[in-house]
């Protein structure tokens, strides 16, 4: 699949759902986001931007593991997504994925919800 | 794991600091990483497989799994920084003490991590040694002697 | 030498990379260091005064000599550093093993010290840590929680 | 004393004397070396390059300390004395000081000597 395109791409541990909502691309990694598979989420991320999709809206709930490689990835889409006009939404994250943006203070930086309706409907 | 083995005591070119005079009382768990290839992913799953063995998973506690969860995260960033900064990582040592988990990484860069200061929340680049600082009681760098490489190691608390 | 005292072994803050568990069975000799007048002689002073007590020296041959004079610089360069770039050495600690000694520097600045490569014989500066290095069996850094600074560490093997 | 004039300067432990031999400046600083009396040294010896005297002759057999800063004063004043047309010339070294010359590789950049009248007579 291409960078933002909707469907499914899949890296190693890391799987990658796209799909449009409204004004908003809802991307869905699962699985383990690391040095291996920053790639494919990046790719996603932006590819969404390129064509438009700046409301980006990560849906965490399957997202098990993030160390700060995956959070760089996160901070490179939100300069990206925000320069086109849009931001970053991210829902649902897993205690350990929220831990590493609690600790690095970088969950200041971006629009966190608890559910993915509430990023949907907001 | 069946590149995983015990080290006896007596391997004392590979132990950590510190631990020159002092007998190997903890248990220790010892895995070539070579290369890149998917490294940072095995290094947790070895890890993981320790953290079950030496009883700190499963956690009797939220907790407790927090900081099983920590332990990974910390040796994903050490085992990626010596890929992206040191040529690759080499080994992967785990040692267990009660109460404390020790995760040690040896590669071949004479160069020790320079965390960046100040950190910056918002910007991508920098976090994994502020990471290690957050969440390790203490971690730090041994010099391998005639310039072979270094070991960055560090050390969490269990809950 | 007034401000030279032992430490007990449950000093744990204090104490070494890997000592954690480890009970301190060695010598250990600690003496604060505050500001930086004087402080490079003055640690060479408790350095030497401390290789009598553990009978490095008087020296019984020259290569025995040669090592305890090699201690003496080593811990010459770990302070003047600490004075240079880390703002003032805060406590040497001197810790002897069979066969080892064991100097420590501790400092408030989260840097470490990160040789000069390539060395360069003939140009003023980056000599410090490279003399470190050549001397020394293996060298380090221990990073202390909450960014309270550091220990630089060497360690100098007896003749 | 005023850097590089004949006669002795001291600061802590170091002593440093300079007195005139033909067309050499001959400087003797006895004692220890380190950070916190290089100044003293490296005063000395840039004086005697600044009056023109660049054949700057270091009798070492009294220096019983010297360590990288030490080490430093020296390559500093050989860079000055060569830009003048002179040189180092270093005499009578114990071995602790001749140690820190020999591991930097410091010591084949400098005109190494035995004894001092070796280094006079040349
Ligand atoms: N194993 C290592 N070998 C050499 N240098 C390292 C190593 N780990 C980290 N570093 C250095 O420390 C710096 C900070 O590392 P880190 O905080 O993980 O941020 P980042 O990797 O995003 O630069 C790196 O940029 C690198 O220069
Ligand atoms: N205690 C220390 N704290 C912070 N940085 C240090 C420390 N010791 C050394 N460094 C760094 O390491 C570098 C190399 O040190 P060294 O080899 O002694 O050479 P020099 O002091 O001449 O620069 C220094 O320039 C400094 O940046």
């Amino acid at each position: 699949m291409d960078g933002g395109v909707p469907g499914t791409a899949r890296r190693g541990r890391l799987r990658v759902a796209v799909r449009m909502h409204g004004a908003s691309a809802v991307v869905t990694p699962s699985g383990e986001l690391d040095h291996h598979t920053a790639d494919l989420l990046r790719e996603q991320l932006e590819g969404c931007v390129a064509q438009g999709r700046s409301r980006l809206v990560v849906d965490c709930s399957a997202l098990e593991f993030c160390d700060s490689t995956g959070l760089n990835v996160f901070l490179g889409a939100r300069t990206k997504a925000e320069a086109a006009g849009g931001g970053v939404h991210l829902a649902g994250m897993l205690p350990p994925v929220a831990r590493v943006f609690e600790i690095t203070g970088a969950d200041a930086v971006f629009t966190v919800h608890r559910a993915l309706d509430e990023a949907l409907t907001e | 794991m069946g590149s995983s083995r015990p080290v006896t005591p007596d391997d004392r070119g590979a132990s950590g600091p510190g631990d020159t005079a002092a007998p190997l009382v903890a248990p220790v768990r010892r895995v070539l990483l070579a290369g890149c290839d998917g490294v940072v992913a095995r290094a947790r799953d070895v890890t993981r497989e320790a953290l079950y063995d030496w009883g700190w998973l499963p956690a009797r506690t939220p907790q407790a799994r927090a900081r099983a969860e920590d332990a990974l995260l910390v040796v994903s960033e050490l085992v990626t920084n010596a890929c992206l900064h040191a040529g690759g990582a080499q080994e992967l040592r785990l040692r267990g003490r009660p109460g404390l988990l020790r995760l040690e990484v040896t590669d071949t860069s004479p160069a020790p991590p320079t965390p960046r200061t100040p950190h910056q929340g918002s910007r991508p680049g920098g976090h994994g040694m502020y990471i290690v600082q957050r969440l390790c009681s203490r971690w730090g760098t041994v010099h391998h002697p005639e310039g072979h490489g270094k070991t960055v190691w560090a050390e969490i608390t269990g809950a």
